[in-house]
């Protein structure tokens, strides 16, 4: 299971295709499901999102994304294996800012395991996000609707 | 005791910092009150408190280096 | 949209990166929500499975597929695209034999389209699979439980 | 008139063909005993028919070189 959570700058497709190809290699494995969240040029009045700009609470972040993980294990003992990648700092729109993968034996397992845990990075990981705008003004993201 | 106090996201532009030390603490009481002195705006916010990277719910004791973090409403994904 | 649902052999990484480094192109899209259906070397008795030998009927898998992808989108209008990918022939276990991507303004329509998307197809395609053990004996298998 | 019938999954050890021709087809009805007596094991399994790839639930009227398929429980993925 992967150790760090966060990574500086958007989830490459480098990245996802790395964890990728180490899927096949447990052979009681059935499914993933994966969850990618990428940055969207939402508009705002006048203004276009640009890109968002993460912070985090990097120490109480990858207690929480353990603690998550710890959870889901044992909620869903069919599941395998859960990746949890977040970006921090500027990830252009267009941009993945939010890679899970979650392995398990049965597919229903897979994917139920995915969006709990997609839930619960929403609900408990402590990260921020700036929306810079195409003008370059900003605003703190407040809602949590990604 | 000295204590640590971080704040984080929109916080930090009623703030104008990510970090800052209390040297002298007597308590958490005395540290929430130094710290609404510093930033009366903080009131009009909405956060959760963390000591040591754990959410509190009530007040805590605190010991010498801890670390105090304000936290708006979270955000990611 | 993709047109061929049906690929012979397995979902290789190369056809799953290809499908990703696209996602970037609409800044619409908030999330991507993927399923990936691996083989399982299931144990039956004394007899371990090497493979699943998958077969279709084509046309109907393609008026199918159409069909799934239009009820989705009509009843998520929020997702932007889907794709599906379909294995015929043989599949070693720890391969790729199905791929979903379905691609959302926003993170819970991907994912609820993309669960529903993979109901569907185990519903309405009319596939196959024949499971093939290590001493090569075989059986077709009946329930539908990846 | 003349008939493709094709067979999938398990159905094809029982056929031991993946496609047969019926030719002076009369009627559905008439196709159908004709399977029954080519190959009658098939009442042992579950099936649903489709006629030109499209699933029916009554018996429909045929037209020449229309496509009927056996086809046992679906198990994609």
């Amino acid at each position: 299971m992967a150790k760090t959570t966060l990574i500086k700058g958007p989830v490459t497709h480098e990245l996802i295709s790395s964890r990728m190809r180490l899927l096949g290699e447990n052979r009681e494995i059935g499914g993933h499901s994966i969850f990618l969240g990428q940055v969207r040029a939402d508009i705002k009045g006048i203004r276009k999102v640009k890109a968002i700009e993460y912070s985090a609470y990097e120490e109480m972040v990858n207690r929480e994304a353990e603690s998550i993980k710890q959870k889901i294990l044992s909620e869903y003992n069919d599941v395998r294996s859960i990746d949890i990648f977040h970006s921090t700092g500027v990830v252009m729109a267009g941009e993945i800012s939010l890679m899970v993968l979650v392995s398990a034996g049965h597919r229903q397992h897979a994917m139920a395991a995915c969006d709990k845990t997609v839930e619960m990075i929403k609900e408990k990981l402590p990260v921020w996000k700036k929306e810079i705008f195409e003008d370059n003004s900003h605003e703190w993201k407040r809602e949590n609707l990604a | 005791m000295e204590i640590r106090v971080l704040f984080f996201g929109v916080l930090t532009e009623v703030t104008q910092t990510m970090f800052k030390h209390y040297r002298d603490v007597n308590s958490f009481g005395d540290l929430m009150h130094r710290i609404q002195d510093d930033f009366p705006e903080l009131v009009h916010f909405d956060y959760r408190i963390a000591v040591n990277s754990e959410i509190i719910n009530e007040d805590p004791e605190l010991k010498n280096m801890d670390e105090v973090a304000f936290m708006p409403p979270f955000a990611g994904g």
